[in-house]
């Protein structure tokens, strides 16, 4: 089973894990017309590649931050939220 | 014995000719190019030659032909579906299956075994309910049945679940069909190409003009082609060329794993499926018992496997057939599912002239191939999205008018 | 066939002799045999049945690819005969025949095989009205084993195991490689599946001694090695992410995490390709040499070994040694390399026929057997010369013309392969980080060359864990000789010249596969079948590979592999599941439901009472009295399941302004509010009630189902909005319950140091306190109706806490309810059930939740979206129906379709007969033209009748609540 | 008081019984010395106490309590109690079979400064002593126990057969003895599943005086 190494508790076996989804800013909603809002709730960037992503180690409710590669399932490196200069986030 | 299997016997040569020929290089101009030599592109192929007379197509296929989810999934046809949209759709597709291998001339191995799904708790039988009558509504053939239904129906399944989730009922749908998934990637790719179109395997599609938001080529490994129409029908790999294009979608992708065991003397008509313990089950015409759960977890577009599946699956299978312990597990494999948030199909025109989708295949995409071909087939001839697909246009989810499909989510599959 | 002497190093042991039973006769053998042994010992040669045309199959491999002899012993199905040891008591049957092995009526299938080519079913059977027919025809011929559906469910623990470096088989270059990395200070398990370690060390001798020494001494070295676990009878099913390698002992399974991983599990040898190259005598050198230094069994009495490496002559010298004449070696070769083995086969005056080949077998009259070999010598390029063939009287023939390396568990670790002419194999080209491989499987053949490859590969493991500081080099040697020919396989205008054993396909079939088009090998496989039988291609798909390649003219790394997925061998159902833990949530009130006789349902997790049984009364009348107890005396029900938060800090507040649709900023200390959340898109997804306890203080409660998830993303919302408050799960740690109905002031007060007087702690507040001595929360709730109190206290005191209540209740006709009461109660005060009512696209506007909504504030999730969905006209409004008072028949129920001008127009959600309303309630969705009160609407039901019902307000019970305003003086004195 | 262990209904109608701390709790059993082998004992009666916050830490360095300096670790109490780091910011605090600080936290607890939060524990508690938890470990939890070092005091947050636990491996009189905590909830599940491998092991339930003699040393 894949490990993934939570920046608190660990390597683990990646079924302690829960998958929070990528990390995307959202729009100002009050700026953003419908259609940028549409595009934000429903749209993904879902080309495969390296992605900042929300993971969750379950046992001890701690998320963080995974850069994983969506086609190869390689975790480059994994840091608690905010940690981290988040202009690295690629919008 | 059968007339054909004589010809085999008494011929001095084989007989059989090429299913599809290998043409050795693209032609500079098709009318149309499939990108995707799967069961829905070669589907497509076939009916815009046989429906719509259009012949200079071409099917474009990095891999082999049926390589991709159309070989990796685990072959349940049916139509019990939860939406208006639903319903009509895929019971057009199991009224194409049945006539198919006729068409054809192949036998597809399509056998109407009926479908249960079952229900566990009450909340599913509500569901369940609810699917019967939609189902009804339109003609098609579902009911809610009982545990004794059940009971009678397949003797060796333990209704206690081994205590953890004992089964109240279930949905059972009488047309719920398997196949054989390879042969109808061959039939409808052997029709396509005895009607001229042409099929290039391994042959990986590197980048698709757009001009002036109309597609007017497509770039591969082996050159260059110019056409005004291009059919996306790549499930897991859709992301990657909707990019070529510069849309985005609500797609996302996730492993889809299947098993085999070793085959087995037949005992298991039906196909069973649990939402609840993530169980779906049939036996094929060999004697496999072919298994499936539910969606990996996590974003992948990857076909690797994960030893925790199997052994998930395993535990669930046993609850509900203990007597298989000792039935040995031979291999097992993944597809990527590419899904939608309202776990319906995205299917016709885009923003871009001339770029049409067939997508979001998520984890039903086999038993849409007959219609899902016929219906893009027109949408391509006529550049109007045909009246079965309206619903499924990738602009609704900017409208947020999504398709209820979600509703039924706790017994996909 | 019989029994040798003692051999040195052999696995039975002859002082406990062991008999079962095959096909009803008893058959002697010894511990430490395989059926297949003891069979082929008693002179048993027919030991199964092909899968296709029901020929006779005997020893092919004895290396756990024999599918054609899979016996069935009672409930176990598929035991495959070449590896499962005897056990005494053993009732055995060849699978898949029609009448055992020597009599199957079903042989008739080989006589007509000409009429069923490679994929004849498709092109056959096909008719719409036919296939029904025939596919019970095949089905009932097909199948393999039988499984018994009486068999229990077997448990068998599984169990997760560590070490550094793992190294799958024991043969030579595993052994060492295990002793280099052990030396080096790593912890080093070593697998095989094999009974005892050693691999082709203890049988490819060669008639020399001195190999299988050698073996012996590295074995015992590995075996008394401090950081060596050396693990037999196990297999390495598959290779997954991360090093983790599932391990297959036959009574569990252990699930390793390595830090490296050695494959060196050797090569499958190959079969010749040649017309009846599967009659029973027929098999390959490796099998002959286990069957003598293994279990001491002589394979035949006149043997022919077809050969095109050194082993052949190993395997001859072998014969020989044990009394078998060896008629002939022929050798495919035109310049064999002159080794020793060969040398010695010339000093024994064996003849060899250079630059031949088998062309045929010939079977014995019987049919069960050879009778004699057909030899033909080959061209200059490699034809056979069939104008010059020479017959060979012999009862066994010794195939030794190749290799395919056992690269199954390399290519699930993601390594690239290459093509190596020298080898005329497939040898590892790019390995991952940690993957290493060595011997057989890594291209190297040569006994000393096997040693230093593997104490390579066990001192580049060594480096990667970091115990040596050097990296060795990974180069292999230039090999002496070609272990395999590159085309072992003779075409025969009569065919069954079989390529794969298990599906029973033979030359001919993979070029007619071709000549329609399946030229790929993914493609050939699947219209073939080849590989996809219980063997998966282990003795087949390098062959197809080789024919494919030749066909189109391509050297094999243009071909390419098919992907070799796990297993590696089958594994039992029973193994993967393991114990099976389904984990299970308790209220701390389980026991005193039970005692109450407590009907469950599941709610996720947990168990809760649907209701309480009353001997003599049907589920619906239990359920309408605990129904009556609540509206007209009092009722407690365990409410334990629901989410219980905790949320305190300075941003307490304004965190749950932004997480629920309603407006909590200005809520009084000691109030409560009902609290809807969407999710971004605007959808409703869960719904509770929030207290606040002081100015930075609220505990609230989710659904039953929500509270992990809830949990889960309201604490990554406060991280990722980096708000300061603290969120505590109290869901497991508090027990709850809700004590409802006209006489719970008069019932609680006693207990309680809290005033309940109405003025004091009115509808919806909040207090705390203790009640009978327990500390405790109270909040007055309306959800059912009725005069209530929501109490919340600590789960070990909960039980004390139940028992304080029902025991202060009995004098006033206190009832537990279950759920099936409290969704009637709901339903008649038109209460939502969030999962019931709603589905997974349901809005609050659809819903009819738009007055929990307030849009007037600057932030909440799903805001911006519900901004869009509220200027849409809604297909549905959720809205209240009622049937007539004496409404006769089948009601509707959930889910029943409500039918309008024959079109779908809306779907009942709940309904219920209420007592205390005399007559049918329920909630709908509903086209919003058919929502007016008094409308008429039509449902119909699952017989296809429908019921009209009339569209009504909500609630239906007590519309102005004033079952929360005021207490009747007669209740609150009883 | 009247407290209830999780698994209160699950435990030997046939043994000895104590009161302790207001819960019920086996103090001895006929089959106490299968803990040799393999043995797990309730102590959900233990007083236990959890605060998290931001301010945790300083706060309860300011009670004069030794906090662990990493997080994931544990220290001793004086009469053997002890307070475990969950995490980076959250504590457990549980006293041993006398109760030593209970008292005065308790007072504590009712007036908690900025950023610290009361955590209420209502675990089940439970340990696993004798030569055979190493294998009952390994067939419930993946995590490899064997590879930690017991001198840096580790507290594991993980999942035993599919429920959350807190660990706290350890060992006394030369054998392991391993400290359990999970949501009570899940205490039955996961009691009997346990109980259940145990007893293929050889061990079983034991009571609480087979603990409270080899924790206290006597």
């Amino acid at each position: 089973m894949k490990l993934m190494t939570c920046p608190i508790n660990g390597q683990r076996p990646i079924s302690e894990f829960f998958y929070g989804g990528e990390l995307r800013p959202m729009p100002d909603p009050a700026t953003a017309d419908d259609a940028t809002w549409a595009d934000y709730i429903f749209n993904q960037n879902n080309v495969p590649g390296l992605k900042q992503e929300w993971w969750c180690h379950t046992p001890s409710n701690t998320w963080f931050i995974a850069e994983r590669h969506t086609l190869t399932d390689e975790i480059q490196r994994t840091y608690l939220y905010g940690s981290q200069v988040l202009e690295e986030v690629s919008p | 014995m059968p007339l054909r299997l004589l010809k085999f016997g008494l011929s001095q040569t084989y007989p059989e000719p090429r299913m599809f020929r290998q043409p050795d290089r693209l032609k500079s101009h098709y009318d149309v190019v499939i990108i995707g030599g799967g069961g829905h592109g070669l589907a497509a192929a076939y009916y815009l030659a046989k429906d719509h007379g259009m012949t200079n197509v071409a099917v474009i296929e990095k891999g082999y032909l049926g390589g991709g989810n159309t070989g990796r999934n685990t072959t349940i046809i049916r139509s019990n579906y939860l939406t208006p949209e639903g319903v009509k759709f895929y019971d057009q597709s199991v009224t194409l299956w049945q006539d198919l291998a006729e068409d054809f001339n192949l036998n597809l191995f399509y056998s109407t075994r009926g479908h249960f799904t079952l229900a566990h708790t009450d909340s599913a039988l509500r569901t369940m309910r609810w699917r019967a009558e939609v189902n009804k509504h339109f003609g098609v053939a579902s009911e809610l049945v009982g545990p004794q239904e059940i009971q009678d129906a397949c003797p060796e399944m333990d209704l206690h679940c081994g205590g953890h989730l004992p089964v109240l009922g279930a949905l059972y749908h009488a047309p719920g069909s398997i196949a054989r998934h390879d042969a109808v990637a061959w039939g409808y790719g052997r029709g396509a190409d005895q009607r001229g179109v042409e099929i290039h395997q391994q042959t990986e599609v590197t980048g698709i003009t757009v001009k002036s938001g109309r597609v007017t080529g497509v770039q591969t490994n082996r050159g260059n082609i110019s056409t005004n129409k291009v059919l996306c029908a790549v499930a897991g790999s859709t992301p990657r060329l909707l990019d070529m294009v510069g849309l985005r979608s609500p797609l996302y992708v996730h492993p889809l794993q299947a098993m085999v065991s070793e085959p087995m003397k037949a005992w298991l008509d039906a196909i069973i499926v649990s939402g609840s313990l993530h169980v779906y089950v049939s036996q094929t015409a060999r004697g496999e018992l072919v298994m499936g759960a539910s969606l990996d977890p996590y974003e992948l577009h990857s076909t690797r496997s994960t030893f925790d599946f199997v052994e998930g699956l395993c535990t669930h299978m046993l609850d509900l057939f203990p007597f298989l312990s000792h039935v040995k597990i031979v291999r097992q494999w993944a597809g990527m599912a590419d899904m939608t948030p309202d776990f319906a199909p995205i299917m016709g025109k885009t923003p871009i002239d001339g770029f049409y989708l067939d997508s979001g295949w998520g984890t039903w995409g086999f038993k849409a191939t007959p219609v899902c071909g016929k219906t893009m087939a027109a949408t391509v001839a006529s550049d109007r999205p045909h009246e079965l697909i309206r619903e499924f246009s990738l602009d609704r989810f900017e409208r947020y008018d999504l398709v209820g499909e979600k509703g039924a989510a706790s017994v996909g599959h | 066939m019989k029994r040798l002497p003692p051999i040195s190093g052999e696995w039975i042991d002859r002082h406990q002799p062991v008999s079962f039973t095959f096909e009803g006769e008893t058959i002697p053998g010894y511990q430490g045999d395989t059926v297949s042994s003891a069979l082929w010992a008693a002179g048993r040669r027919v030991l199964g049945r092909s899968f296709k045309y029901h020929r006779p199959r005997g020893i092919l491999s004895l290396a756990n690819h024999d599918v054609n002899t899979l016996m069935q012993d009672g409930p176990k199905l598929n035991l495959r005969a070449d590896v499962v040891p005897v056990e005494p008591g053993m009732d055995l049957m060849a699978i898949h025949t029609f009448g055992g092995v020597q009599g199957d009526r079903a042989t008739v299938l080989d006589r007509l095989s000409r009429f069923l080519p490679v994929g004849f079913y498709y092109k056959a059977f096909l008719g719409k009205n036919q296939f029904p027919f025939w596919e019970r025809v095949i089905r009932s011929i097909t199948g393999l084993g039988a499984v018994d559906t009486t068999t229990p469910r077997l448990r068998t623990p599984k169990r997760y195991d560590f070490c550094d470096v793992l190294v799958i088989g024991s043969g030579v270059s595993g052994l060492t490689a295990a002793i280099a990395a052990a030396e080096a200070g790593a912890d080093v398990v070593v697998v095989d599946e094999n009974a005892r370690a050693g691999g082709s060390g203890h049988y490819q001798r060669g008639d020399d001694g001195e190999r299988s020494r050698q073996t012996a001494a590295l074995v015992a070295q590995v075996q008394q090695h401090p950081r060596i676990r050396l693990y037999t009878d196990t297999t390495a099913a598959g290779y997954y992410a991360d090093h983790w390698v599932p391990l297959v002992h036959r009574d569990y399974i252990a699930k390793m995490r390595a830090r490296a991983v050695i494959v060196a599990a050797g090569a499958y040898e190959q079969p010749a390709v040649f017309r009846n190259n599967d009659l029973p005598g027929v098999m390959l050198a490796s099998a002959a040499q286990r069957l003598i230094y293994r279990y001491a069994v002589q394979p035949m009495e006149r043997a022919v070994v077809l050969t095109a490496n050194s082993d052949g002559y190993r395997a001859a010298l072998d014969l020989a040694a044990q009394g078998v004449t060896v008629v002939a070696v022929v050798e495919m070769r035109s310049q064999p390399v002159v080794t020793d083995p060969v040398r010695a086969v010339r000093d024994r005056g064996i003849q060899i026929l250079s630059q031949s080949c088998l062309y045929e077998a010939r079977p014995n009259p019987g049919g069960d057997g050879v009778a004699s070999v057909v030899v033909c010598p080959l061209d200059a390029d490699d034809q056979p010369q069939t104008g010059f063939t020479q017959t060979l009287a012999c009862d066994g023939v010794v195939m030794s013309v190749g290799w395919a390396p056992t690269a199954n568990l390399l290519y699930q670790a993601g390594v690239t392969m290459r093509f190596d002419e020298t080898v005329q194999q497939f040898v590892p080209d790019r390995l991952p980080a940690g993957i290493l491989a060595c011997g057989r499987v890594n291209g190297v053949y040569d006994w000393e060359e096997k040693q230093r490859d593997g104490q390579r590969a066990g001192l580049a493991a060594a480096h990667r864990l970091g115990l040596v500081d050097t990296a060795p080099s990974l180069e292999r040697a230039i090999a002496p000789e070609c272990p395999s020919h590159p085309y072992p396989m003779m075409a025969h205008p009569k065919g069954k010249n079989f390529v794969d054993f298990d599906e029973d396909l033979h030359y001919e079939d993979f070029i007619h596969a071709v000549q329609e088009g399946f030229d790929n090998i993914e493609l050939l496989k699947r219209y073939t079948t080849v590989g996809m039988g219980p063997s998966q291609g282990k003795h087949s798909n390098m062959n197809a590979l080789r024919i494919l390649a030749h066909l189109r003219q391509l050297p094999p790394d243009a071909i390419g592999t098919t992907t070799a997925r796990p297993m590696f061998h089958p594994v039992p159902m029973a193994h993967l599941a393991g114990r099976g833990f389904m984990p299970e949530r308790r209220s701390p009130l389980h026991n005193r439901h039970a005692q109450q006789g407590a009907v469950w349902m599941p709610a996720g997790q947990w168990q809760r009472p649907a209701y309480y049984h009353q001997p003599g009364l049907t589920r619906q009348a239990c359920i309408q009295q605990e129904v009556m107890a609540v509206r007209t005396r009092v009722g407690l029900i365990d409410v334990g399941t629901l989410g219980k938060l905790e949320l305190r800090g300075p941003d307490a507040m304004a965190f749950l302004e932004r997480i629920y649709t309603g407006k909590f900023s200005k809520m009084k200390v000691g109030s409560s509010r009902y609290a809807l959340m969407v999710d971004e898109s605007g959808v409703v997804i869960d719904d509770g009630v929030v207290a606040r306890l002081a100015a930075d203080h609220v505990y609230f409660t989710t659904t039953t189902s929500g509270s992990a998830r809830i949990y889960r993303e309201l604490s990554r919302l406060i991280t990722m909005w980096q708000m300061d408050c603290g969120i505590v799960n109290l869901t497991g740690a508090r027990a709850a319950v809700n004590l409802a109905g006209p006489r719970s002031l008069s019932l609680l007060q006693p207990l309680t140091n809290v005033d309940l007087s109405p003025e004091a702690f009115p509808y919806l507040a909040v207090r705390q306190g203790a009640i009978a001595g327990i500390p405790a929360l109270l909040m007055r709730v309306g959800f059912v109706g009725e005069w209530g109190y929501e109490l919340h206290v600590p789960a070990d005191q909960g039980q004390a806490l139940w028992d304080a209540l029902i025991t202060a209740g009995k004098h006033l006709g206190i009832r537990p309810f279950g759920v099936e009461a409290q969704r009637l109660l709901r339903l008649e005060k038109g209460h939502v059930i969030v999962g019931q009512d709603t589905d997974g696209l349901t809005t609050p506007y659809d819903a009819n939740l738009g007055w929990a909504v307030k849009m007037d504030k600057p932030f909440f999730v799903g805001q911006r979206s519900l901004q869009i969905l509220k200027q849409r006209s809604p297909k549905q409004l959720l809205a209240g129906f009622t049937l007539p008072e004496r409404f006769q028949g089948n009601p509707p129920q959930e889910c029943h379709l409500v039918i309008h001008k024959g079109d779908i127009a809306g779907r009942v959600t709940s309904i219920g007969y209420s007592s205390s309303l005399k007559r049918y309630v329920g909630l709908a969705y509903l086209q919003p033209e058919l929502t007016a009160i008094g409308t008429e609407i039509t449902i119909r039901l699952t017989d296809g009748s429908m019921v009209t019902a009339t569209v009504a307000p909500t609630p239906f019970y007590d519309p102005d609540n004033h079952r929360q305003a005021t207490v009747s003086r007669e209740e609150a004195f009883v | 008081m009247m407290r209830a262990s999780p698994v209160q209904d699950c435990l030997s109608s046939s043994a000895t019984r104590r009161d302790i701390n207001g819960m019920s709790t086996v103090w001895s059993t006929p089959e106490d010395l299968q803990g040799d082998t393999l043995g797990l004992c309730d102590r959900s009666c233990l007083t236990r106490w959890g605060v998290k916050g931001a301010g945790a830490a300083a706060w309860l360095t300011a009670l004069g309590l030794p906090v662990p300096q990493h997080p994931n670790q544990w220290c001793a109490l004086p009469e053997d109690g002890l307070i475990a780091r969950l995490g980076t910011t959250e504590f457990l605090i549980e006293d041993g079979w006398e109760g030593a600080i209970a008292p005065q936290l308790a007072q504590q607890m009712a007036n908690l400064p900025s950023k610290v939060y009361p955590v209420l524990r209502q675990d089940l508690a439970i340990a696993l002593t004798g030569c055979a938890v190493p294998d009952l470990l390994r067939q419930t939890c993946s995590v490899n126990f064997q590879a930690l070092d017991l001198t840096e005091q580790p507290v594991i947050l993980t999942s035993m057969i599919g429920v959350s636990v807190v660990v706290i491996p350890g060992d006394r009189a030369g054998r392991p003895f391993y400290r359990i905590w999970c949501d009570g909830t899940f205490g039955v599940y996961l009691w009997q599943t346990l109980v259940t491998i145990a007893q293929d092991l050889g061990g079983g339930p034991i009571g609480a005086a087979y603990l409270y003699d080899l924790e206290l040393g006597r």
